[in-house]
């Protein structure tokens, strides 16, 4: 729909980020702009997501704290907010959907701390109950 | 440039006098072409105005009717908010934007029907 | 934030003078006699239908420890002059007899002795009573 | 009968939700001491919590959000990161609560002391959120819970005077020995029993665990509208117990015992053994609930995976927040902190913290982007905006009247 229009802290901004499957994938907490080489327009080329990326936004000592605990846990040096092409986005509406799998972003770049050390080790984390 | 970087931000006029804070970013879908998403959003302008709370409710959409009480107190702070659009910007600095024009050259911004066009 | 406020509101300020100490004296005699009569429910409860001993047992072990608390609460305040020392032996005589109508009746039911309970219970509804004339005579 | 079924989603909200510890202890406590002078809130409560419950469950059924999503949506990230402090605190103190009162009614049923039955407790409530299908909980708890029709079955075999009763409850007189701001503070903590907001977490988010769309808009309906007030009536039926049993006695309740002491002088060993369960029930239930909306909350506000229609694994984050809020809040209780403070603390506390919550769904059921054609109606609006106001007025007068009672001693 060329033309349209939107709000981007109305209509995206804190929005739930959906994957291919339908899988959860975070929010969009903030949206990174890239500038147009013809005519010098900013344009919305990516969507961050993750502690890194909210915690620049809510700053503070709060900010601070969430994205020093995020790089501890996943034991990376600053790699900068993990990026979300606005390319693999295919529609937003109620959610944000992209065309590819969780696995495959830039927010799945570190091993899953919670999963890897605690929650797959309880009997039963694999097994689906419905 | 991130979006976190506009939002907040105090927006001066030519004069250098304060127009308000940016509460909203309107985007335009006529950008460069990404990938399968297609023409990506482009900055159309800014969303200015006094105070700050309310503007991400919704109550500015033109669709949404109630609840009375909700609508007429937003409508009423909103009631300043001024469109900036992005071509009048002229630099945009730590939590400082500049425009080029006087403030009183800017109008009310549109309110967006349910498909994103600007109600005339 | 909250943790502050939830101190404010539960701490206790020493009393100077007789007012607020007579004040403190009457809450004590109710919530006494609160546990005295919850005690003397659940005795009469167990003569008109059988209940569990287990129940029992716990609504008797609580009234008692809510009446013993009442009565160290109220003896951590230092009554502020000689009217006041009258007030908190006459308050203190009553909560006496009631501890230990209550402290009997907990033995009682430990040893599953539930046919002698309305017996040992009897004393309580008088100190009960006058839990209450006192604090019915001392609230303003 | 499959519609019959799926009311249990109500039935269990309602009666695990409606009737949880806060609800045994605030309903106990104002019938013993104000009779039936503040029964009118358990009806202003409840039609409250119908009105948003019923919004938040109908948002979720039509956009498929659930509501601590849209909180972050329309509050804001900071703003929703503080409202998320503030419920994630008083849903864990609510979770503490109802912990320690399952351990109370296996105390009561067996003798051995409440604190020994903690860890058990919370490993129970882990391992069904953990194992057991989110429809077979419902059901299981939902029906259990029905045995706290006990309350209203003694009421009628003791035989108050109805008439006294009703015209007690219509014409509400604060009794002699009581100030005004005690009876206020009562108020409040009945409000926020009714109201708390990990109803509407549970109810939203269970809404999407169960898949409903736009077609279950009036299963939805009938949940809220049988099962909350179904929930109201069996409080009000407490209260009239204890009204007419404990409060010419002068016997406060300070004690889950002395909650259900009333029921047992009427109805005896059978009467306190389905007493027992129900609230075994009510408060395992409303355990279940908030240790879900521990992790709601949470994973919802950062847009992490949650739910049970996945496996743990796949939702890795929102098990851990669940397992870790479950461990603190037994944790809580085993320091010997009294239960019934505990419970009063997190009601009081949530009813500071309604607008927070109960504001952005009012937002949301209205914008026709989300709802389209399902947006709130007229009616709706203009109750939930007097009810908008109420909410706000609650929220500034708790902590003044708080710490002016000395929490309502």
């Amino acid at each position: 729909m060329a033309g349209q229009k939107m709000d981007a802290g109305l209509d995206i901004l804190d929005v739930q980020i959906v994957d291919k499957d339908g899988r959860m994938s975070g929010v969009v907490d903030d949206l990174d702009f890239s500038w147009d080489e013809e005519t010098g327009a900013p344009y919305v080329s990516s969507i961050l997501s993750g502690p890194e990326a909210l915690g620049t936004r809510l700053g503070g000592r709060i900010g601070l704290w969430m994205a020093s605990v995020h790089a501890r846990l996943h034991d990376r040096e600053d790699p900068g907010p993990a990026k979300i092409s606005i390319g693999v986005v295919k529609k937003i509406s109620n959610h944000v959907e992209i065309t590819v799998s969780r696995e495959d972003l830039d927010i799945s770049r570190s091993p899953d701390w919670a999963r890897d050390t605690i929650i797959s080790k309880i009997p039963g984390a694999d097994r689906a109950v419905e | 440039m991130r979006l976190s970087d506009l939002l907040h931000s105090e927006v001066y006029d030519q004069d250098g006098v304060s127009v308000g804070h940016v509460h909203d970013v309107r985007l335009v879908r006529d950008g460069p072409v990404i990938g399968s998403f297609g023409a990506t959003f482009s900055i159309d302008g800014l969303i200015v105005g006094k105070g700050s709370f309310g503007s991400r409710l919704g109550f500015d959409r033109a669709a949404m009717k109630g609840p009375w009480v909700l609508k007429a107190l937003f409508n009423r702070l909103h009631a300043s908010s001024r469109f900036v659009p992005w071509d009048f910007v002229a630099a945009v600095e730590e939590r400082k934007i500049l425009i080029s024009r006087a403030a009183k050259e800017l109008h009310e911004p549109k309110a967006l029907d349910l498909n994103g066009r600007e109600e005339a | 934030m909250i943790a502050p406020l939830l101190l404010l509101a539960s701490c206790v300020a020493p009393d100077r003078t007789y007012e607020p100490y007579e004040a403190d004296a009457v809450a004590t005699a109710e919530d006494a006699a609160s546990a005295a009569q919850t005690a003397l429910l659940a005795v009469d409860a167990s003569t008109r239908s059988n209940v569990t001993q287990n129940y029992l047992s716990i609504v008797l072990e609580e009234a008692e420890a809510d009446a013993s608390g009442v009565q160290g609460t109220f003896d951590s305040i230092q009554p502020p002059n000689s009217e006041a020392d009258r007030l908190k032996n006459e308050l203190d005589k009553l909560l006496d007899d009631a501890a230990s109508v209550l402290e009997d009746l907990r033995i009682a039911i430990r040893r599953g002795e539930l046919e002698k309970l309305p017996d040992i219970a009897h004393p309580l509804d008088d100190t009960a009573k006058k839990l209450d004339d006192f604090a019915t005579a001392h609230e303003r | 009968m499959k519609k019959l079924i799926e009311i249990t989603l109500g039935i269990l909200t309602a009666i695990g939700g409606f009737v949880d510890i806060g609800d045994l202890v605030a309903n106990a406590e104002s019938g013993a001491r104000f009779k039936m002078a503040l029964a009118w809130v358990v009806v202003v409560g409840v039609i409250g919590i119908c009105l948003f419950a019923e919004m938040a469950g109908r948002v979720a059924a039509v956009s498929q959000r659930p509501v601590f999503s849209l909180v972050r949506e329309r509050l804001g990230a900071k703003v929703a990161l503080a409202n998320l402090g503030a419920s994630f605190f008083i849903n864990f103190l609510t979770l503490a609560a109802e912990i320690a009162g399952v351990a109370l009614a296996l105390e009561l049923a067996s003798s051995v002391n409440y604190l020994l039955w903690i860890p058990l407790v919370a490993f129970a409530v882990w391992l069904v959120i953990w194992r057991v299908r989110f429809s077979t909980m419902e059901k299981v708890f939902g029906l259990l819970g029905l045995c706290l029709l006990v309350f209203a079955v003694a009421l009628w075999r003791f035989g108050p005077d109805w008439g006294a009763l009703l015209s007690n409850a219509a014409h509400p007189t604060v009794p002699s020995g009581e100030g005004h701001p005690t009876y206020f503070y009562f108020a409040i903590a009945l409000f926020g029993a009714a109201m708390t907001p990990y109803e509407v977490f549970f109810f939203s988010s269970g809404a999407i665990e169960e898949k409903w769309t736009k077609k279950d808009l009036v299963v939805e309906r009938m949940n809220v509208y049988i099962g909350f007030p179904l929930g109201g009536l069996l409080s009000l039926a407490l209260m009239a117990l204890c009204s007419v049993i404990l409060a010419p006695r002068g016997i406060t309740v300070s004690t889950l015992s002395q909650a259900t002491l009333p029921t047992v002088v009427v109805m005896g060993k059978l009467g306190l053994a389905v007493l027992l369960v129900g609230i075994f029930a009510a408060t395992f239930g409303a355990a279940l609930e908030t240790g879900f909306s521990a992790g709601y909350t949470v994973a919802q506000y950062l847009g992490w995976q949650w739910g049970k229609f996945v496996r743990p694994k796949e939702a890795p984050r929102f098990h851990l927040v669940v397992l870790v809020s479950i461990i603190m809040g037994a944790f809580l209780v085993l320091t010997t902190i009294d239960p019934i403070k505990v419970t009063e603390y997190s009601i009081v506390l949530a009813a500071a913290a309604l607008p927070l919550t109960y504001f952005p769904i009012l937002v949301v059921a209205n914008d026709p982007s989300y709802m389209g054609e399902h947006v709130n109606g007229r009616v709706t609006n203009a109750l939930a905006s007097i009810y908008l106001g109420i909410l706000l007025i609650v929220s500034v007068a708790t902590i003044p009247l708080m710490i002016l009672t000395k929490a309502g001693s």
